[in-house]
């Protein structure tokens, strides 16, 4: 299995503050793996470094062997990494159809994966003509996922999907995570321990901007001592 | 729905009755010419206005220069409308500076194979350097100029020859001693080294916002794949730069019959020139503006405003130098001057006919482009860029960028290139306003500080960030300067004071900075703000 | 305790930076009397106010100094508690016009000609008082702006051309006998010399004050401060009311000197210029103003000189370039001197975008 | 027992576009007492904090503190009834020394912010406070070093000494611990518990770690989608079974009972 996405040692200031003090993760190809860690341990950090938001100033970043650090976020979203950010960033005054439209790469993206996206997420075509303010926390979700879907994206970083979500809603976010996984390779932040744990392979663990422990998620499962020496108990 | 706007509605229902509480004394004509002419003036208003609200409302950037890019625009329409010899003279060199920014893509890619993007210094070093070539090789390129000190060389002149139709103009002459095609080759080299330059400050901001400049930022890597499409992409360039080149080199060698041809246009289509000359002119240079001096200071937005409010000073600066201190004026179009018998027309159909400048309607006379045509362009530009916010891609991206811009970098757009144009684009409304207010208002270099000031006023009025915010702000700023000149010759009477107090027309910008201020006391974000 | 080295002996600290400028006071004061004796007047014809180098090295060096009164107090409104202003060219101009025509029209007294400048400074700082809680930031610099554009065309207006002057501005102020520029050049230094470093001592106080600390916490992190209790507005106020009586009594001085109050000193150049001065010494730096002002006023006397009708256009120039590339000025950079320039920049980043904090 | 309450929630309910963050949340804490709130995130524990704190205005709802209505009480007014509150992101001067951010959190209730020229550092009764908060929090050693040189765990007690140094009745704790190496998070804690039982102090905690709320609370709200899910003693909540199906249960009976 070959590593979709490398990242060796990135260090990440933002303003005075230094945010990633080493961070080194590896994301095979066809898998799942999630970020764990503390809030504030620099998780979303981490996704905004690989795509340039919040650019690294040391270290370095492989997409497909190709490196992508020091280029611009438009660059490296262009070669095929698509964004779930935390909070799902809906843009509220662009309609439900005009926040899928805006993220074509190219002409005719959005029919080509019109029928994929509505088949995961019913729900938006029915919303279709909605600005995207009326949409509610589950389906603002369910549109940022599929924002990402539109172009050719090879990777998807998510940032905390379950977020704010209902128990009901957050079972169809994993069906769907799981199904377009299929597909797609999926860096993921999650604070639920239970959604990371069914949905991933692999997990790395951030603790005060380092990379501290990484593996299999079956071997972490089955290590409660290091869940709460890194995650506490929840 | 109604809630929700409830304080904006009171508002407007009190500045309504307050407008006809101001009506009631006057007779229908006065009243109809006072409407009249505040929506023209809300028209120019609104094209500087809108432009800002723009460019505030996706990047945050108040662009307090925004009134000098309306001069600019004004002045280079001039330049147009009445001296066409000197911009026929000016297209050559122009031509050849714009292949090396046409050839900007092809930096990168040289760039590249270096290794490294070179530092930001190298960038300003090569800005410098152009600018050098372009004051050695630009005087040695004939020119038909004018002298500001000589008054029968000076624009003012030229502007009351054209308006008697016996324009004569000096024969261009050059004051360097290179040989012409030394200094084209100069002003070639220069416009390449311009966009290498430009390519190497747009390539670094990114960087230099991470941890200042102790740290380079990294370079990029080496051996980075171009498709196929990226030399298609450059052989497009080529392809304009070379027929670029000839175009100038065309111009060059045709100089005196396109001058002649351009004269025998006729002044309706010299003005439809001068139009688009303006527009484009401050569009360039708001464009450049952009890439050069906003760009790097988005992360200091006070440094920001200082920049913006230091180049209105330096543009209206240029605007001395070039073209002098004193006012002058720009003769209307034919299509708008007809005069003598049958003037003012009375029908709509005899103004068909004639051209009469003004008009009667309601026995009171209408100047049809101040007050008719202007207004109309104030209309179709506002619906056409509201067109272009709410159907184009390009609005899509603008109104997505307001909310979030880095969201939309992360979709894989170039946000950067994005706010370029939307500044170009804000800076040529500008300049189209100059064009058309040029004729009404005439020119001089104050005219950008105090068109700047109605446009502050209309958008903070209708809310910084709210397009049709600005329209609004932009026709209550109009009105209100209106009936206060009507005031002025009718006077107030104020309770302690005999005499009916009658503001003179320097006290008119003061009425409107005053809505201004007690609108924005009872509604911080404006009219149209977000409140947040 | 562990906080010794916090709290160790402020009496002796405190008294360090003010030898330098304690220093240049002394050597101003005595800097007529050296250039005569270098041009070969003698001491004695400054006394008795003789033409000559000495008479134009004071009045350069008061032109300097009422500057630098404004920039100063500029500096206190943006650089230390972050206050976006930008009509403070309105409190410089106001003073001016003020002493200028009560002197002038009305035959005050200079006594209760600035007791009434005075009031007039509180109410031109509770004017923008008023607008302090309602708009921020960028709607604030607007606002401001406005409200001294609206001094800048009433003072041009005809209505009160007969006390101002208009466009022409307003000439020939008597100033008072012992105060006169050209009859009593000499004194008229020494009091401008006085009050300028009387103003930067009592600045310098306020800025390590309670509530000066307040301030710079403002403009460090105002929502911060706001929850530890402390009601901000009336900080903000205080500088205010500070700032506008400085500048306006460098008004007084400018109207005292100057032959002509040209309206222009209210306008959107001037708020440029006292930028200038500002930036050019270092934001928030207190020192930087007055040396700010004095490259300022050198840089226009060259340039002029150099460039004649072009001079504006360099000036113009030289603010672009410094905003973009010296954006902490002379004393800022100095003082960062030791650090990287990066992590001044990043200070600066903080200070400016509020974003420092997170 | 209303004598008893120090602060409490009625019907608080605040949105945000479509999104209602606080749900009618009716909340009572009782004074002197150690009180929790846990959650998932995204239930909406900070926004209810925000109007706690009156940083966010609520939709409808009043807050009463001692009695008193303070829902729409200016920011810093607040400060001044003796509440005082911590936040998630790291919220300091950063620019300034270690020692003037706690000495301005000590001088912000006093009654001497309006010294125009005697040297702040004269004011001793605020230094000597200062100097005390900087020992308790550990951070003595640091006192002239600027706020923003700190480490992040050192900025997080910064924070914390801020919040301690004017004396507040009650205190409102957003993730303390947040960022901070686990090695770090019992020191802190106790430190907290330590604060809160000497002076008789209430404290308001929003908190991941479960170790650690059910070890220090008194009483813990249970926070779901904006709304009160469950309420009581660390025991009454464990015991509770629609909080153990819909957080804890699904936390503990996958990863800690199962291995």
């Amino acid at each position: 299995m070959t590593n979709l996405l490398e990242i060796h040692n990135i260090h990440t200031f933002i303003g005075q503050f230094h945010i990633l003090e080493a961070v080194s993760l590896a994301v095979p190809q066809g898998s799942i793996t999630a970020l764990l860690g503390r809030n504030g341990a620099g998780k979303t950090t981490t996704l905004k470094s690989i795509l340039g938001l919040t650019p690294p100033s040391e270290g370095q970043i492989y997409f497909e062997d190709q490196p992508i650090h020091g280029y611009r976020s438009f660059e490296i979203a262009a070669l095929g990494i698509g964004f779930v950010p935390e909070h799902r960033a809906i843009f509220r005054d662009l309609s439900v159809a005009e926040n899928l439209r805006i993220a074509e790469r190219r002409k005719g993206d959005l029919r080509r994966k019109e029928e994929f996206i509505f088949s995961l997420f019913p729900d938006l075509k029915r919303l279709i003509h909605l600005p995207g303010t009326n949409l509610s926390g589950g389906q603002q979700q369910m549109l940022a996922i599929a924002r990402a879907l539109v172009p050719d994206n090879k990777l998807l970083l998510i940032d905390e999907p379950s977020e704010g979500l209902a128990p009901v809603i957050i079972e169809h976010m994993m069906a769907a995570i799981r199904q377009l996984s299929q597909e797609k390779t999926v860096l993921l932040v999650e604070q639920n321990f239970i959604v990371a744990s069914q949905l991933a392979e692999r997990y790395v663990i951030i603790e005060e901007g380092r990379s501290v422990k990484q593996g299999l998620m079956a071997d972490l499962v089955d290590d409660p001592a290091t869940i709460r020496r890194y995650l506490g108990a929840a | 729905m109604l809630r929700k706007y409830r304080l904006q509605l009171i508002t407007l229902a009190v500045l309504a009755v307050l407008f006809i509480m101001a009506i009631q004394g006057m007779s229908a004509k006065d009243g109809l010419t006072i409407v009249i002419r505040g929506l023209s003036v809300g028209a120019v208003t609104f094209l500087v206005a809108s432009g800002l609200s723009l460019i505030f409302g996706l990047m945050d950037v108040l662009n307090l220069a925004h009134g000098t890019l309306f001069m600019l625009g004004a002045y280079a329409g001039w330049t147009i409308y009445v001296r066409p010899d000197t911009v026929v003279d000016l297209i050559p060199p122009l031509a050849l500076l714009l292949v090396g920014l046409v050839l900007m893509p092809l930096w990168p890619v040289l760039l590249g194979r270096l290794g490294r993007m070179p530092a930001a210094v190298w960038g300003w070093l090569g800005l410098a350097m152009a600018g050098v070539l372009l004051l050695i090789s630009l005087p040695s390129i004939p020119i038909a100029a004018w002298s500001a000190r000589d008054y029968a060389q000076s624009p003012v002149s030229y502007a009351i020859m054209l308006s008697q139709g016996q324009l004569q103009f000096p024969p261009a002459e050059a004051t360097g001693p290179l040989s012409p095609a030394v200094a084209l080759g100069g002003v070639l080299l220069a416009g390449l080294v311009l966009g290498g330059s430009l390519t190497v400050l747009s390539q670094r901001h990114r960087g230099m916002r991470v941890r200042g400049q102790a740290t380079p930022p990294q370079s990029p890597p080496k051996g980075r794949r171009i498709s196929l499409s990226h030399w298609e992409r450059v052989g497009v360039r080529a392809t304009a730069a070379g027929l670029l080149l000839l175009a100038g080199l065309l111009v060059l060698a045709l100089n005196d019959n396109l001058t002649a041809w351009l004269l025998g246009l006729g002044t309706n289509w010299l003005f439809g020139l001068a139009l688009i000359g303006g527009t484009l002119t401050a569009a360039a240079l708001g464009g450049l503006m952009e890439m050069t001096l906003i760009r790097p200071l988005y992360d200091r937005p006070i440094y920001q405003l200082m920049m913006t409010l230091g180049l209105a000073v330096v543009g209206h600066e240029l605007v001395v130098a070039l073209w002098g201190r004193p006012e002058f004026t720009m003769p209307k179009p034919a299509l708008f001057n007809g005069v003598g018998d049958g003037c003012p027309a009375e029908s709509w159909a005899a103004w068909l006919e004639l051209h009469c400048s003004t008009i009667l309607v309601l026995g009171g006379r209408i100047r049809v482009y101040n007050e008719i045509f202007l207004i109309i362009v104030g209309l179709v530009v506002l619906v056409a860029v509201s067109l272009l916010l709410q159907r184009s891609r390009l609005g899509m991206i603008i109104r997505a960028g307001v909310q979030d811009s880095d969201m939309v970098e992360a979709l894989g757009i170039n946000v950067r290139r994005v706010f370029t144009l939307v500044f170009a684009l804000g800076a040529g409304l500008a300049g189209l306003g100059g064009v058309l207010a040029a004729p009404s208002i005439g020119l001089s270099p104050l005219m950008g500080e105090s068109v700047l000031l109605m446009a502050l006023i209309a958008l903070a009025i209708g809310g910084l960030t709210s397009f049709p915010g600005a329209a609004v702000g932009s026709v209550l700023v109009g009105l209100m300067e209106q009936f206060i000149i009507k005031y002025g010759q009718i006077g107030i009477p104020l309770p302690f004071l005999e005499e009916p107090f009658k503001p003179s027309p320097t006290l008119v910008p003061a009425s409107t900075v005053l809505l201004m201020v007690i609108i924005l006391l009872a509604m911080p974000q404006g009219l149209f703000g977000r409140t947040e | 305790m562990s906080l010794s080295a916090a709290t160790s002996s402020p009496r002796t600290r405190r008294w360090q930076p003010y030898l330098a400028p304690l220093g240049l006071f002394i050597g101003l004061a005595a800097l007529p009397f050296v250039v005569a004796l270098l041009s070969g007047q003698s001491p004695a014809g400054v006394l008795a106010n003789e033409a000559g180098s000495a008479k134009f090295i004071q009045g350069l060096l008061i032109e300097i100094m009422i500057l630098a009164i404004v920039a100063l107090s500029y500096d206190l409104v943006l650089g230390i508690t972050g206050l976006l202003s930008f009509g403070h060219a309105l409190f410089f101009a106001a003073g001016a016009y003020l002493t200028g025509v009560l002197l002038k029209s009305f035959g005050w007294s200079l006594g209760a000609t600035l007791g009434l400048v005075l009031v007039s400074a509180v109410l031109q700082a509770l004017l923008f008082g008023v607008v302090l809680p309602r708009v921020k930031g960028i709607t604030f610099a607007l606002v401001t702006l406005g409200l001294s554009e609206v001094f800048y065309i009433v003072v041009q207006s005809r209505e009160l051309g007969q006390y101002t002057g208009a466009d022409v501005g307003l000439q020939g102020v008597p100033p008072p006998d012992f105060l006169n520029p050209t009859s009593h050049r000499l004194t008229f230094y020494l009091v401008t010399l006085i009050f300028t470093f009387a103003v930067y001592l009592f600045y310098r106080l306020f800025v390590d004050s309670p509530t000066g600390r307040v301030c710079v916490a403002i403009r460090e992190n105002e929502n911060r401060a706001l929850m530890l209790g402390y009601n901000t507005f009336y900080f903000k106020l205080v500088v205010l009311v500070i700032a506008a009586i400085t500048a306006n009594l460098a008004g007084t001085l400018h109207a005292l000197y100057q032959p002509v109050i040209s309206p222009n000193i209210a306008s959107l150049n001037a708020m440029v210029d006292i930028l200038l001065m500002t930036l050019i010494g270092g934001l928030g730096t207190l020192t930087g103003a007055p040396i700010g002002a004095a490259i300022f006023r050198l840089l226009t006397f060259f340039l002029d000189r150099w460039f004649g009708e072009s001079a504006s256009f360099m000036l113009g120039v030289v603010y672009v370039a410094l905003v973009l590339f010296v954006p902490y000025g002379i004393v800022g950079t100095w003082q960062r001197r030791g650090f990287h320039l990066a992590a001044g920049r990043r200070w600066l980043l903080g200070l400016l975008t509020g974003r420092g904090d997170g | 027992m209303a004598a008893d309450i120090i602060l409490e929630t009625q019907q608080l309910r605040r949105e945000f576009g479509a999104l209602v963050a606080v749900d009618n949340v009716s909340v009572k804490i009782r004074a002197h007492t150690f009180h929790s709130i846990i959650g998932p995130n995204g239930a909406g524990k900070t926004t209810f904090f925000n109007l706690l704190s009156g940083n966010l205005k609520p939709t409808s709802g009043r807050v009463l503190f001692k009695g008193r209505d303070i829902t729409h009480l200016p920011l810093h007014r607040t400060a001044h009834l003796g509440i005082g509150r911590s936040f998630q992101i790291t919220n300091i001067f950063p620019n300034l020394t270690v020692v003037e951010n706690i000495r301005l959190a000590a001088q912000a209730l006093g009654r001497d912010n309006f010294h125009f020229w005697r040297h702040a550092r004269h004011f001793r009764r605020y230094e000597e406070r200062a100097a005390a908060v900087l020992d308790q929090v550990g951070l003595a050693k640091r006192a002239d070093a600027p706020a923003r040189t700190l480490p992040h765990g050192d900025q997080r007690k910064l924070e914390l000494g801020m919040l301690l140094a004017p004396d507040p009745e009650v205190l409102l704790l957003d993730e303390p611990t947040a960022g901070m190496a686990t090695e770090q998070v019992p020191e802190l804690i106790d430190l907290i518990q330590g604060f809160q039982a000497a002076g008789n102090k209430t404290v308001l905690l929003v908190e991941h770690n479960m170790n650690v709320v059910m070890r220090v609370s008194d009483y813990i709200t249970v926070m779901h989608y904006g709304q009160v899910l469950a309420e009581g003693t660390p025991a009454d909540v464990t015991a509770n079974e629609v909080v153990q199906e819909a957080y804890l249960g699904t936390l503990y009976g996958d990863v800690a009972t199962d291995s």
